[in-house]
């Protein structure tokens, strides 16, 4: 690819961004090649499994960036991501789940089957609208955005900071889990949604939907990604940066740090919504654990593991810890956490910039260590 | 290849570890088993474990690597009902195979799904019966975990009681989260709701780590199974194994199969067990017996049909019968239900059951329960009607996500 | 007292500290001095321990000091005041004096109540948490904290920074006074050069990482200052 | 009102940022005061680390102001700056902007500038960056994430950074600095803000002598334009800049006038100077 | 008829036989006539339904025949055997080799024999019941006043006529006042039958200072309407009276019940206080992130299981040698974390949390290879055991009791070790600047050590007192990470009185709105609480102050 305006050629002039492009495209147009144009006994073969596993890693890689954005770079521990993620695909999850229509086992033409089963009478308000695509869509900006914005506000206008923020954010997704576990909030408990069935009039499990899904994550990652890498690049990129490391400085020197804050935070939550979104349908379920604090704290692993504050270090954090997750759970069932464990501890001990400081130090001309700053 | 594999998709990590890795051994027995005996259609049986960690969606992931990557003939596995749908889809869209062992809620009947568990015919309401008609309980506390299994038994529970006259004040119902451990106040209530001068008893949908200190504070609060039996439909040896059992004794659990029946089928698997685990005091329980009936079932449909073709091995599984592990056959419905026993026991200082009371005979699985108003007109029949969910009113079929 | 010879030293990639050869008499005031951002600060600290010396030597009387932690150096008797006061900002004024009681080499029990004679406001606020004092106090209870130690070898970085003339004043005294009385020897980092001249007994100075002067204080010319501490 | 203008107000509420381009707010300075401090009390668990002090501030004036250790300068800039709440008293900026009430950045934001006594800067962030924060100018999100700075704000950086002599600096770290760097930096953030009031705490603490007096030059050459408000222990250096000189004491003026005059009274003798 | 009992009929049989027998008194056969009704009375036992059994207890217990008492508790324990070869029963002890053999006739020892050629004479809960009530019958002439007292209780569970007639004789010779209270109190329950208005007056006004539950529900019965509309007690003096006791009840229950909420507010509490407070230190004071905070709570559950399999005949002394074992295996461990990982992250806090989270992975999996995936029994010990009944509306569980008072030693230790030792000084020197300490001469490796030693080891003993409340399993952890650091924060970072009060509150809130909300509801209403509290406090209950804190 080659930088043609001065803007392209800022937002490419770093070398793991244009690698992580690279590799983002070349996976884009190459997996639904393989995947389509050969069949299951050639070599050349790439199962749905495959293809489906990529999508949904670069669904969290799409989530990784955008805590990147808000930790790496405003220096907003969230604990709570993970429910922008799920708020995301609860909004898609009750889509798909109206487009099944009759084809339920209760073939109810508008309640979804748990309701049919717990007896309810109607659709509750919440429901309503949810079977067209573009309301539904605009959700998955909207509920996770504005849960951000309405959170963000009353927390940063209060000035709270650092562990203080980390928790409520934590206890935030831990009330938001505990809602949706209750059967009575209407959003099928435990169980949560599924058993979709099509999505856009496209059967889910076509092969010819789950390339589209494929390309729209890869789409979304790479538009999500470069978004957080202008928004790094520019002038309120360093604001923000300025607020991470020295918070009511920048305020003397004339900068709504709170305003700022509340942006970033809100223009976070809404792509981990997008990629919630996007995870939903290519897994198949979407259910309350998806809120688990644990979810949260694993998402900040990804990105410490990659390497904080870059943007491709989050995404290489995210790829490598969850196929790690999937290549050991399969390989050593009975022992991955071992490994993973030891590939946490290992990390921090011995790269403390992530997986990309290791790239970098064999790099020429990279920046020197930065000393991290000492506060969360 | 020269090998058939068997999946096994089990959490051995998370919170549900604490059930399903003895399913996991359980069927890793097995095979060790079929193996002396030759394996089946003259192969060798090769066991293909994963752990999808208690985490749903990697349920799904690992259902779709066992089917798509590993190529696996059956799977054995799942134990919450939404890790089942979770697992669905993929074995619909990929045509595989799963043995599902757990007791649950029902109201499902899927193609490639045997549901080798007791469907809340074979449990709930044979309990309720005992505890009505043999000790003359007059209010009911409901209690569960807040999910679809006890609402749904709950549900069923509900329309039961009032069907058989049992007023609304009289029956108690209570939720908690998964893992709840502060029971002070729900216990405290009960005691309080028992001491209205009727016979009292609780029924139980509390599942897995709650129960521990459900018990234990039923235990401090002095309520005894005496005035107040607690009858459970989710604890079993397996569980009780991790509670000191003494303040438990007279506790109730309804199953289909108890550790503690002797016969000769039973000694003989619990000797093996314990010579399979190395572990002479590792106990056996009702989802193992499932098991192992879903999988002597499924050998026996293999050889039937002479192939693993999934297709083929379904329909060699209706009607399939193997002895069951108290002394009855388990035979496989036209719904993919079985027929099972139902035993109530009372708990030992052991740990153990004895049982206090029995079915008659076997009670055929209800895939679809007769007590929803939704589901009383669904029927599920693989032979005739080649549906799981076909409504006997509109005769529509609906929710088939294959083909 | 302390003999320093060909230290080197590093931050990342580069080098701040090239073969510095210095010594601090025993009894002596020795002053060092050099323009912002020198190395002045990083050479105390390799003296003190807290950032690692690449190659050369370091005795502290007889001993090898680079074999030891920053902690074993303190309870050798050397007391440090950093550059910047490093108050244990939520520790109360007397707890912070507290800290370095069992590493007094008199093991003293008691905080002298000759630091609160020197610095009298300590004594007034020994209740208050030491972020919540003014700079100058912190300055003052920094080098009150560095006394509970008892120390043989006193570094001070810029100790007058930010204090009031008349406290800076006493300072000079009390140093000198320490310094001939108890026979304390002061290895001093001072920008001003009336103090210095009234304290110092030796100065060197460093420049670019490297000791580019070294003489009794008297030996100070205009013209030294002239070349090195101007700009 | 229709949606659009609806949406962007309800932007600007919270968030914050209009797409405002000049100053909303001036100090009013017809009176030729710039500064009016009344009564300002501010304790702490008890103890009043300023008394009523009162203190007037003229419009392009250098005051230099000093004071015993803990006698409540610092407190004094905390209270303009909006950092800390006075308990009672009143804060005016000019005629007409009452600090008491505005924000951090607002303060900021109408003109008052600050150095803090222990250098804070941008440790992460290059001197080169640094610089370019603290520049005058449009502070929204919406300007500072579409517009990159104009050629007058970068020939303003190169400036400042020759002022500070940084140049050869431009692009290190700000952490990495040493402490008289630091302070140099800080001098040039404040020199960037283009700020009405620049208040300065203890700029020359750790510098060489020389470089007092380029300090001190520098902030001669910004009397006039700029009211600065200098606090000061070197005692040279303040009578080389000084015009007027307060004294604070025990959280109020103790003494006020030229520097003779101040440096005679036997009270500021007393509890500052020394003989 | 009192109530539709089930025992009635038992009882009424026995009670007949009983007075018949008293009766014939005098006139008693042979001893060796009694040997054989009590012999051909507990024949049937051996092959009867738990219907017939009833039948069969009932009449053992009529014969009044002395060994009667003696083989309806054994069988009550489950200690009545049949012997498979000729169903002859014994009452069996378990021995070294088999069973130990007692007669029932002669109470004699019959010799021991092997396990598996006896089988066990099943009980059920109903039969349970009815063998303790008629247990009771024969204790209430026990010279143990103890004893009459349970038994009284024990009667008035399963009252009925019959019982009544045997209580009103027991009354006239009881000479302990507290045990003639509690007959009185039955029989009063009973008069509220009797046909003569002044006699159930008596009793209802006898009832006026009960709490009990029985009382109250027939009181409350008493002052309602029946099906046809009529009240169900004619006397209106009656009716007023039962009105008035029911109201005063009433009025006891809810301040009593205010009581319980507090108690169960405070005892959840403490567990969350004992949970965080380790984590007060390590991460509160250090600034570790110490993600494997719960698995050190854990090791000090797992501890208290293995204290007990070493120590299996003295479960109530394991509980205690726990306490510092936990301490030790705990901070052992901690110390092992610290020394191998997070030394090497001091002033990169975040940092610490990736890396205590593979640790805590890592132990969770040890844990899971060593003990299973299983839960492992914990015994409660008998001290621990049963509550406190103060009066009938209110008892206090013992195990909660001592963990709250547990809490609160472990809590003033610690204390003291922070605010009076000079440990707990360098500790928070070398929290707020490492490398000042040092240039202090502060040890900053032993005291990074000790105090994450101290930590961890207080997350042990923590553990040992969950085993006595919950799962001993390898996911224990995990349920009481997310608490704690709630907790810490929610009370202010650093601040151990923030802990207290804030893990205190939490609880207390928490079972307030329990009643109302439900438990889930409760929780989720407690964390959004949390949420705008700290927009008011953005530091937490206790926040740090001063300039240093503002940043
Ligand atoms: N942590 C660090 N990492 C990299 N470089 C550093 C670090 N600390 C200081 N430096 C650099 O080392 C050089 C010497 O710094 P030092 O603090 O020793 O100077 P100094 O002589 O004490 O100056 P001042 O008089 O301003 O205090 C400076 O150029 C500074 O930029
Ligand atoms: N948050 C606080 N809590 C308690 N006391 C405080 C707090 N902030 C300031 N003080 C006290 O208020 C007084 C004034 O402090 P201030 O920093 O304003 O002094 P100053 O005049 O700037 O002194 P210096 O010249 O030493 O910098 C001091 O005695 C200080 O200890
Ligand atoms: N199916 C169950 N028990 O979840
Ligand atoms: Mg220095
Ligand atoms: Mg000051």
């Amino acid at each position: 690819m080659k930088p043609s305006t001065p803007l392209m050629e800022s937002l490419l002039g770093e070398r793991g961004t244009r690698i992580f492009l690279s590799v983002l495209v070349a996976t884009a147009v190459l997996v639904p090649v393989l995947h389509l144009t050969f069949d299951a006994g050639s070599p050349l073969h790439l199962s749905s499994y495959t293809m489906t596993l990529i999508g949904k890693y670069m669904t969290y890689a799409l989530l990784a960036v955008a805590v990147d954005l808000v930790w790496g770079y405003c220096g907003i521990l969230s604990l709570g991501h993970a429910a922008f993620f799920a708020l995301g695909g609860y909004a898609m999850g009750m889509y798909l789940m109206r487009q099944i229509g009759t084809r339920g086992v209760y073939a109810d033409p508008i309640l979804p089957d748990f309701m049919v089963f717990l007896n309810w009478k109607e659709l509750p308000w919440f429901w309503q609208g949810f079977d067209m695509f573009w309301f539904a869509a605009l959700m998955v900006i909207l509920v996770p955005g504005l849960l951000a914005l309405l959170f963000g506000w009353l927390a940063f206008r209060s000035r709270v900071t650092g562990v203080y923020l980390s928790i409520i954010t934590q206890a935030l997704t831990y009330a938001l889990m505990l809602a949706f576990f209750r059967n009575d909030m209407g959003f099928g408990g435990n169980n949560g949604l599924t058993d979709f069935k099509d999505i856009l009039g496209f059967g889910i499990n076509q092969p010819g939907t789950r390339v589209g899904l494929f390309v729209a994550s890869a789409i979304a990652l790479g538009l999500g990604y470069l978004a957080c890498r202008y928004i790094t690049l520019s002038r309120a990129g360093r604001v923000v940066q300025a607020i991470r490391d020295a918070e009511s400085r920048t305020r003397f020197i004339g900068y709504r740090v709170e305003s700022y804050k509340l942006w970033v935070f809100t223009f976070s939550a809404v792509l981990a919504g997008i990629a919630g979104a996007l995870y939903v349908p290519q897994v198949g379920i979407i259910n309350p654990s998806e809120f688990q604090p644990i979810n949260s704290i694993e998402v900040v692993i990804w990105v410490a593991v990659g390497g904080r504050g870059t943007l491709y270090g989050a995404v290489a954090g995210a790829v490598i810890v969850n196929y790690a997750k999937s290549y050991f759970t399969a390989a050593v069932p009975e022992f991955w956490l071992y490994a993973l464990g030891a590939l946490f501890v290992l990390v921090t001990l011995f790269l403390p910039r992530g997986v990309v400081g290791l790239a970098d130090r064999f790099t020429p001309g990279s920046r020197e260590p930065v000393p991290e700053a000492a506060k969360a | 290849a020269d090998t058939i594999k068997v999946g096994v998709l089990h959490s051995l990590s998370g919170t549900m570890a604490i059930s399903e890795t003895t399913l996991k051994d359980t069927v890793l027995m097995m095979i060790e088993q079929q193996n002396k005996k030759g394996g089946v259609l003259g192969k060798k049986l090769e066991a293909v474990v994963v752990d999808p960690a208690s985490n749903w969606p990697l349920f799904a992931e690992k259902a779709e690597q066992l089917l798509v990557k590993d190529k696996v003939a059956v799977v054995f596995g799942c134990w919450t009902s939404v890790s089942r749908k979770s697992v669905l889809p993929v074995f619909e869209k990929n045509n595989g195979l799963l043995f599902y062992p757990v007791q649950y809620e029902g109201e499902e009947s899927s193609k490639n799904v045997f549901y080798t568990g007791a469907a809340p015919n074979q449990q709930a309401i044979p309990a309720v019966d005992y505890l009505m008609k043999d000790i003359g309980v007059k209010r009911w506390v409901l209690a569960g975990t807040d999910y679809v299994y006890p609402r749904t038994t709950n549900k069923i529970l509900e329309a039961y009681l009032k069907a058989k006259g049992v007023k609304q004040e009289d029956i108690l119902i209570n939720y908690t989260p998964f893992g709840h451990s502060d029971w002070q106040s729900i216990v405290a209530d009960i005691k309080k709701f028992g001491s209205a001068g009727k016979k009292t008893a609780v029924v139980s949908t509390i599942n897995g780590d709650a129960n521990v200190p459900f018990y234990k504070e039923l235990g401090n609060q002095k309520i005894s199974a005496e005035d107040i039996p607690v009858v459970a439909f989710s604890v079993g040896e397996e569980e009780l194994s991790g509670i000191d059992t003494k303040p438990l004794v007279g506790h109730l659990a309804a199953w289909n199969y108890f550790e503690s029946i002797s016969t000769p089928v039973n000694k003989s698997f619990i000797k093996e067990w314990h010579a399979y685990t190395k572990n002479p005091k590792r106990v056996t329980n009702d989802p193992m017996e499932a098991h192992v009936i879903g999988f002597n079932m499924w050998v026996k449909a293999v050889e039937k049909a002479k192939t693993i073709d999934v297709a083929k091995v379904t329909d060699a599984m209706i009607g399939i019968e193997v002895p069951n592990m108290t002394g009855g056959t388990a035979k496989m419905l036209a719904n993919h239900h079985l027929t099972k026993p139902v035993f109530i026991g009372e708990i030992r200082a052991d740990g153990q059951f004895d049982v206090v009371w029995k079915t008659e005979g076997l009670v055929p699985g209800d895939a679809w329960s007769d007590y929803l108003p939704g589901s009383k007109d669904i029927e599920a029949d693989w032979v005739t009607l080649k549906c799981g969910n076909y409504n006997t009113k509109t005769k529509k079929c609906s929710g088939q996500n294959y083909e | 007292m302390l003999t320093i010879k060909s230290l080197n030293q590093f931050y990342g990639g580069s080098h701040i500290l090239w073969d510095v050869d210095m010594t601090v008499p025993t009894g002596s005031c020795t002053c060092l001095m050099g323009r912002n951002g020198m190395g002045k600060t990083t050479l105390l600290k390799c003296i003190m321990g807290l950032l690692p010396t690449v190659s050369g030597e370091l005795l502290y009387d007889d001993t090898d000091l680079r074999k030891i932690s920053a902690d074993r150096r303190a309870r050798l008797g050397v007391g440090y005041v950093p550059q910047g006061r490093e108050i244990f900002s939520q520790l109360t004024v007397e707890e912070n004096l507290r800290i370095g009681l069992s590493a007094s080499r008199g093991k003293l029990k008691e905080i002298p109540e000759q630091i609160f004679t020197m610095f009298p406001v300590l004594k007034k606020m020994l209740r208050r948490r030491g972020g919540d004092l003014s700079g100058g106090q912190q300055q003052q209870l920094a080098i009150g904290r560095a006394m509970v130690l008892e120390p043989k070898l006193l570094i001070l970085d810029e100790p007058t920074e930010g204090i009031q003339p008349n406290i800076v004043h006493e300072i000079g005294d009390i140093i000198l006074r320490l310094n001939k009385e108890a026979n304390l020897t002061v290895l001093l980092v001072e920008q001003k050069l009336p103090f210095a001249r009234r304290v110092a007994s030796e100065f060197r100075i460093i420049d670019k990482g490297r000791i580019v002067a070294a003489d009794r204080i008297a030996g100070l010319t205009d013209d030294l200052v002239r070349h090195h501490l101007t700009v | 009102m229709n949606a659009s203008t609806a949406l962007r107000q309800g932007w600007q509420k919270v968030f914050g940022t209009g797409a405002r381009s000049e100053r909303p707010i001036a100090p009013d300075t017809t009176h030729g005061t710039i500064l009016y401090l009344e009564d300002i009390t501010v304790s702490f668990d008890g103890f009043k680390a300023l008394n009523a002090l009162t203190l007037y501030v003229d419009a392009g004036e250098l005051r230099c102001i000093i004071g015993p250790n803990g006698a409540g300068k610092t407190t004094m800039m905390d209270v303009i700056t909006g950092k800390t709440r006075p308990d009672a008293g009143s804060a005016w900026f000019g005629q007409t902007i009452d600090l008491l009430t505005l924000t951090e950045p607002q303060i900021a934001e109408a003109g008052i500038g600050r150095k803090f006594q222990k250098p804070t800067v941008f440790e992460q962030h290059t001197v080169l960056e640094n610089l370019e924060l603290a520049a005058a100018g449009n502070k929204s999100i919406w300007a500072t994430l579409f517009s990159p700075l104009t050629a007058v704000q970068r020939d303003r950086i190169d400036h400042v950074l020759e002022t500070v002599r940084l140049q050869d600096r431009r692009d290190t770290r700000a952490g990495v600095l040493s402490h008289g760097q630091k302070q140099w930096l800080e001098i040039g953030m404040l020199l960037m803000q283009d700020a009405q009031m620049l208040l300065v705490d203890e700029p020359v603490a750790g510098m060489t002598p020389q470089e007092v007096e380029r300090t001190a030059e520098l902030l001669l050459s910004l009397e006039g334009q700029h009211s600065v408000v200098v606090v000061e222990h070197d005692m040279n250096f303040v009578r080389s800049i000084a015009r007027k000189v307060t004294v604070l004491h025990e959280g109020h003026v103790l003494a006020e006038g030229t520097m003779d005059q101040v440096q005679n009274d036997a009270k500021v003798v007393e509890v500052y100077l020394g003989e | 008829m009192t109530r539709p009992d089930r025992q009635t009929s038992v009882r009424s049989r026995f009670v007949l036989a009983f007075m018949t027998m008293l009766a014939l008194l005098p006139s008693i056969a042979s001893a060796a006539d009694a040997n054989e009704t009590f012999a051909q009375a507990l024949k049937p036992l051996a092959t009867a339904s738990f219907q017939e059994k009833q039948q069969v207890i009932a009449a053992i217990a009529a014969t009044r025949h002395p060994n009667a008492r003696p083989v309806l508790s054994a069988l009550l324990e489950g200690n009545l055997h049949t012997r498979d070869a000729d169903q002859r029963i014994f009452i069996v002890t378990e021995g070294e080799e088999g069973l130990a053999l007692t007669d029932p006739l002669m109470l004699q020892a019959a010799g021991s024999a092997p396990a598996d050629e006896f089988t066990k004479i099943t009980t059920n809960n109903q039969l349970r019941k009815a063998l303790r009530g008629l247990i009771a019958g024969f204790d209430l002439s026990d010279p143990d006043a103890e004893v009459r007292l349970a038994a009284v209780s024990e009667m008035l569970r399963t009252l009925d006529e019959d019982g009544v007639l045997i209580l009103r004789q027991r009354v006239a010779e009881e000479s302990d006042s507290k045990v003639r209270s509690a007959i009185e109190t039955g029989l009063a329950l009973a008069d509220l039958d009797n046909e003569d208005a002044a006699v159930r007056l008596a009793a209802a006004v006898r009832l006026e200072d009960s709490l009990s539950p029985d009382v109250y529900n027939r009181l409350k019965e008493l002052t309602g309407r029946g099906d046809d509309g009529a009240f169900n007690e004619p006397d209106d003096q009656v009716r007023a009276a039962a009105a008035a006791t029911v109201r005063n009840i009433d009025n006891w229950r809810s301040i009593y019940g205010g009581v319980e909420t507090l108690f169960f507010g405070l005892s959840l509490g403490s567990v969350l206080v004992l949970a965080a407070i380790g984590l007060a230190i390590t991460f509160g004071v250090m600034g570790v992130i110490n993600m494997a905070h719960g698995e050190l709570i854990m090791l000090g559950a797992y501890t208290t299981y293995v204290m007990q399999l070493l120590m299996p005949s003295h479960i109530g002394a394991s509980v205690v040698v726990a306490i510092p074992m936990a301490f030790l295996v705990a901070g052992t461990v901690g110390i092992l974390i610290e020394r191998g990982v997070v030394r090497f992250l001091y002033g990169r806090p975040l940092e610490t949390l990736l890396a205590t989270f593979g640790v805590s992975l890592i132990l969770q999996q040890i844990v899971r290879d060593i003990f299973t995936a299983n839960n492992r029994p914990v015994e409660t010990p008998a001290w621990m055991a049963g509550s406190w009944q103060i009066n009938e509306a209110l008892s206090i569980t013992y195990n909660r009791l001592y963990v709250i008072l547990f809490t609160a030693v472990v809590f003033t230790v610690l204390l003291i070790v922070l605010k009076k030792t000079t440990l707990g000084l360098k500790v928070r020197a070398v929290a707020q600047n490492r490398a000042m300490a040092k240039s202090m001469g502060v040890r900053t490796e032993w005291v990074d050590a000790l105090t994450f030693g101290l930590g961890s080891g207080i997350a042990g003993v923590a553990g040992v007192a969950l085993s006595q409340l919950t799962n001993v399993g390898p996911n224990l952890g995990q349920q009481y990470i997310i608490d704690s650091f709630m907790v810490v924060v929610f009370g202010g970072v650093a601040n151990l009185w923030g802990t207290l009060i804030g893990g205190m509150s939490l609880g207390v809130i928490n079972k307030v709105l329990e009643p109302f909300a439900g438990a889930v509801l409760a929780k989720i209403l407690v964390l959004i609480a949390l949420i705008l509290f700290i927009q008011r406090r953005p530091r937490g209950l206790f926040p740090q102050k001063g300039r240093a804190a503002e940043g």
